[in-house]
């Protein structure tokens, strides 16, 4: 028996495995392909991208915490035009399907960014989906990340809708770090969102106990990493069963957080989600993308599960 | 000269094959033939810690002392500075450690005879000796300075048999009481040097920058940020650093470095631990603040 | 020099060392007095206890997950009269000073509770402060936990006041899943807690990958141990900011979450705790809170600080 | 009879001094002498597992296999499970291990001499060959059933030089092919047994309560459930079982247990690697809504 992997994303996205990169885990693909071909990965998710270059913060951008890291890194990178010049046709030159993460202070800046994505002349042939990371500060209200509210999330999907085709789903990206993540996966789905991507990472703050002093340039940070897992599954079931209950619209779910094995990527899938992405872990193992879709493969074999698409959300049932 | 951080990296399970105290220092030898076979001097190697039940995710980064392609055996020398490292130093022949390498650009080697001098700081002798070979394979002359805080802080005194060598400790314990750097101006008088590599803290790194400047003496200098991932995905391990274009990026010391041009680093934004993006790098808070500004004006006439 | 490691929680309650045990990781004291004597302990916090008995949920209630551990307990123990009659003569037998988390489905439920406290002949002598634990599920609303509602939050405190001493300080024990804690943390302190201890277990789910169903009994668990410390210092970090900044009443903080060592314990206070707990390193390290009273006080005294009131908060000065 | 969960209990770092393989076990003997000198048979060690590095924060529970007090010695047999317990299978002589013990009320022995029945399963033979000494020294007569899947699986049939020896496998790969209860019923009716030990999987001790009971004969069992933190502190272990008072609570198998008479467990409510709390337990939640329902009642009165 061979498993079949593929999985659904919804709109005709259908990908070979269900094994992805994590925005900004892989940066934009060319220093991973180091190491093994990314065009066999499920999706490769590329890093958060704004309008303009991005510096991002100063050192110290990490912290190492148990069993995760914190990360302020500040949405680095070269700006949606540099990336549609060079990222684009360098990932599409290596056969690779691509999920675009965008980014932006102000729901217009999203939407701008996607608007000069959806121009490019690599996006048909690259591009299967966009993830929109509103798990980023929103300027306009007081820093607060989008996805703390769900009327600026929202917001941010009314504006971008307009500018994707239909057939290139949007994922709305969510934290965790919020009273009722089902509120905001509503919000984003009923503003236009296909799907959801949960969860990224927590706020954490990490204190130099030497220097007495924030550890972080940036003071708080990003907690993600195994540490978080049982966080990211617990986000997954509540939503996924919020839509199950017909409480929110149904749409599919990309799970993240704390990914490290084959295993791990099963149970979020048990919680409910149709594809995986593996962030953190690629920092212990830059192979781990393509280790965890043969584990996850591995797994459903011996226990005798013939497709990976029938075992999504399952645990609900038992 | 050329850079390979491009290449290939391989991802390996190898086997410990030595591990010795070297003052306060532990020399591993491991057996990763691959690594072995394509390193260059300035490069690093990426190890993880922990074993199986690790709560320590990163990896450990650490210079490779030297490489011997033949038996495939790839060194490192490793001070005990955590407990990552500590894990490291506990290692012992017969058991096995995850290496990921080669890693980074090497230091630049000239490819004319050029008289170079070489500056080791602690650890960041490890990787003096085997440059000074490839060096001096190239017809380079070559001197070599060594220094650390106490003489147990010392790395490799004892390998450097064919280099004139200068060692300095701050508390006088071997060598010049002194700083590694004060012995330089005059070495790079004496021999002519126009050239210099250095590897240790970053005080010391831009001292050595700053010594070697007015001399018209480029200053190759391995940095030693944080790093998460040491392959260039996370962005994590970055310092300004100046362009071939005069413009200023936050650059990667993992692939972009760990050796740089030290006259290209804007050493005055690294202190106390910290780095700080300046004003006038590309994309800096300050430089968006600017456009943003400027927009606001535009659309406001 | 020996380190004056007192601690000062306010309404002359004064501890002489700030390592207390979290509530529930030390059951009622006899377990861990079989290793060490528990009077030596800053302050002992007892299990959050209900009017009546409790039998807990079933089992699993527990799951390891990587540097933490989910738990499912359901609040298992006596209820507050043989609490009454039993716990506290004994905690008062060893000259143990208690803190008392107490518990309830109604915010009259936690009044009833804080009132049988009171009236206990022991209460004078033994009691120090009660820490309200607001992190449980209200029936009445639900079951969504007291703690993520401000209105709730404020309820619970309004109606225990009243039955409680002004020398006993209420503390309000917060969660962490909320959008935002400051929030919370108004809400409680201007109701009347006297001080705040940050902070609870996160949600958390784990799936059994081999069954496919939930593992834990009780669906959700609550994550704890070393692996949500940066959370817990990020809490306690933005309360108190919030304190300094002059936008919620000023009180002491006691800090809980993922401590393990006496590092981790000047981390809490660096951030803002006067005290600090601790809770899952004692399965570890039944030993814990003696051994990280004692690292504390070894660190505070190798940066040649006399007193750890002095280092509470300063990392907000650098 | 006595029970000892009151006494101190002994956090210490101790030294493996030996580890050797036993079928498809691991069999440890490490230098803990105030837990080899307090230790009775059916009482259970928690060892710390993954060293400093690890992210594996609960410790993993062990019959104690046997202690010698005179050379400070406690004895366990390991099985490898998952992650911690495969990081002690692979703990070699010299090296340390934090061991916390002795845990939980050991078995109950009769002041009397009294015919038994022990039956142990697969590594729940660990603790039976101490036991049966100790019952000898007693005076009481002694059978032993030893039971596995498989003959690998089997620990200690060497070990049981002095005692009437059964063996079952499920594969009949050793001994009588079948389940380790199978010789229970003939056993007791030719020994005259009134007391049965159990250590092994749930299902089996369910087993032998339910032979032993209508034969009049007491079956000591010795449980296993996750346990977090050994001590009684968590609450995490907890069973249904029935008090002297005759009402059932969720009581803690680390400190109440892990040795229960097997008449006492609401066996029942246990099922598919969960137990439920059964209704009529204290404090559950079909008792308490029934209190709150009558306490409405009374109010509406
Ligand atoms: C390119 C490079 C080459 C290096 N070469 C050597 C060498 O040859 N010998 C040697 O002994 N050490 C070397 N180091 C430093 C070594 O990597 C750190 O000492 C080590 O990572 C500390 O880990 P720890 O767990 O012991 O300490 P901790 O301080 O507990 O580490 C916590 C976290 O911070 C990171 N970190 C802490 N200090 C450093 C540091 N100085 N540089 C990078 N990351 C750090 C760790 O990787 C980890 O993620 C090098 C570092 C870099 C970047
Ligand atoms: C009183 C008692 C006595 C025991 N005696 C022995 C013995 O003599 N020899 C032996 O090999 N094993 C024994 N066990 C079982 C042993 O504790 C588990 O196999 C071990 O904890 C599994 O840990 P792991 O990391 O290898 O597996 P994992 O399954 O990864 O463990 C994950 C978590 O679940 C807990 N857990 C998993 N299985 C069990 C279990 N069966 N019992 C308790 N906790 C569990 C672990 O402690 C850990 O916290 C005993 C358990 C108890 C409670
Ligand atoms: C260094 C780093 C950078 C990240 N950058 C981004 C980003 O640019 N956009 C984004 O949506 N998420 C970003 N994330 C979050 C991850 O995509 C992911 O949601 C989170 O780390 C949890 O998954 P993990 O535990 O597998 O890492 C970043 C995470 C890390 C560790
Ligand atoms: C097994 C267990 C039981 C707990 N029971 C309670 C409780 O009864 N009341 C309460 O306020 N907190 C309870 N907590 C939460 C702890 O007090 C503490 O807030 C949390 O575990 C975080 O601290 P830690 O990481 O040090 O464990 C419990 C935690 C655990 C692990
Ligand atoms: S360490 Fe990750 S980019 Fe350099
Ligand atoms: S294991 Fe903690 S109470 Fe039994």
């Amino acid at each position: 028996m061979t498993v079949d992997l593929t999985t659904d994303l919804g709109h005709g996205v259908l990908l070979p495995n269900p094994v992805l990169t994590a925005s900004g885990c892989a940066a934009n693909g060319k220093e991973l392909h180091r190491l093994e071909d990314i065009a066999k990965i499920g999706a490769f998710v590329t890093k958060s991208v704004k309008r303009d270059p991005q510096s991002g913060r100063g050192t110290p951008r990490m912290a190492e915490t148990p069993s995760g890291m914190l990360n302020s890194i500040g949405l680095q990178g070269p700006g949606i035009h540099a990336f549609v010049e060079h990222d684009l046709p360098w990932l599409r030159s290596v056969g690779a399907r691509a999920i675009v993460s965008i980014a932006g202070e102000s729901s217009a800046e999203f939407a701008e960014v996607a608007r000069a994505l959806v121009a490019a002349p690599d996006f048909d042939a690259t591009v299967a989906a966009i993830e929109v990371n509103i798990s980023c500060p929103n300027v306009a209200n007081r820093g607060l990340v989008y996805a703390c509210d769900p009327a600026s999330s929202a917001e941010v999907l009314r504006l971008v809708v307009p500018e994707v085709p239909r057939s290139t789903p949007l994922f709305a990206k969510l934290t965790p770090d919020v009273t009722d993540i089902t509120v905001i996966a509503e919000a984003a789905l009923s503003a236009g969102a296909q799907g959801l991507t949960m969860i990224n990472t927590l706020l954490g703050i990490r204190i130099d106990t030497e220097r007495m002093r924030p550890h972080l340039f940036g003071l708080t940070g990003g907690l993600s990493g195994p540490a978080i897992r049982p966080v990211a599954v617990r986000a997954i079931w509540q939503v996924y069963a919020a839509m199950r209950a017909g409480r929110i619209p149904t749409a599919p779910i990309i799970g993240v957080g704390g990914v490290r094995t084959g295993e791990d990527a099963l149970e979020l899938t048990l919680a409910g989600a149709s594809a995986v992405q593996v962030g953190t872990a690629i920092f212990n193992d830059p192979l781990a993308p393509w280790r965890v879709a043969r584990e996850l493969g591995d797994l459903l074999h011996a226990r005798g599960i013939p497709r990976y698409a029938d075992v999504v959300g399952v645990a609900h049932d038992h | 000269m050329t850079t390979t951080s491009g290449d290939r990296l391989h991802s390996v399970r190898a086997e410990v094959i030595a591990a010795a105290a070297a003052g306060d220092y532990r020399h591993l030898v491991v057996l990763a033939p691959e690594i072995a076979a394509a390193a260059r001097p300035g490069q690093f190697v990426a190890l993880a810690v922990g074993g199986e039940t690790s709560g320590l995710l990163l990896r450990r980064s650490f210079s490779i002392h030297r490489v011997e392609p033949d038996t495939g055996t790839v060194e490192i020398v490793v001070a005990d500075a955590g407990p990552g490292t500590r894990w490291i130093t506990r290692l012992v022949a017969g058991e096995a450690v995850e290496v990921l390498g080669p890693l980074g650009v090497p230091f630049p080697v000239p490819d004319e005879p050029t008289p170079c001098v070489l500056l080791g700081g602690g650890y960041g002798s490890a990787p003096m000796f085997w440059l000074a070979k490839v060096l001096q394979d190239k017809g380079c002359h070559v001197d070599l300075v060594l220094g650390a805080a106490t003489q147990d802080r010392l790395f490799g005194a004892d390998l450097a048999d064919r280099v004139p060598l200068t060692v300095t400790t701050d508390d006088g314990s071997a060598g010049i009481t002194g700083r590694v750097t004060d012995p330089l101006s005059d070495l790079l008088r004496t021999s002519g040097a126009t050239l210099a590599y250095a590897c240790g803290p970053m005080p010391m790194l831009r001292a050595v920058t700053q010594v070697c400047r007015p001399l018209g003496v480029t200053a190759y200098v391995a940095v030693e940020e944080s790093m998460a991932c040491g392959i260039g995905v996370c962005m994590t391990c970055v310092l300004p650093v100046v362009g071939a274009d005069g413009v200023t990026r936050m650059s990667r010391s993992c692939v972009e470095g760990p050796t740089f041009d030290g006259a290209r680093v804007r050493w005055e934004a690294i202190a106390d631990g910290r780095v700080a993006v300046p004003d006038d790098c590309l994309g800096s808070p300050a430089s968006l603040a600017a456009l943003n500004h400027a927009a606001a004006q535009g659309s406001s006439r």
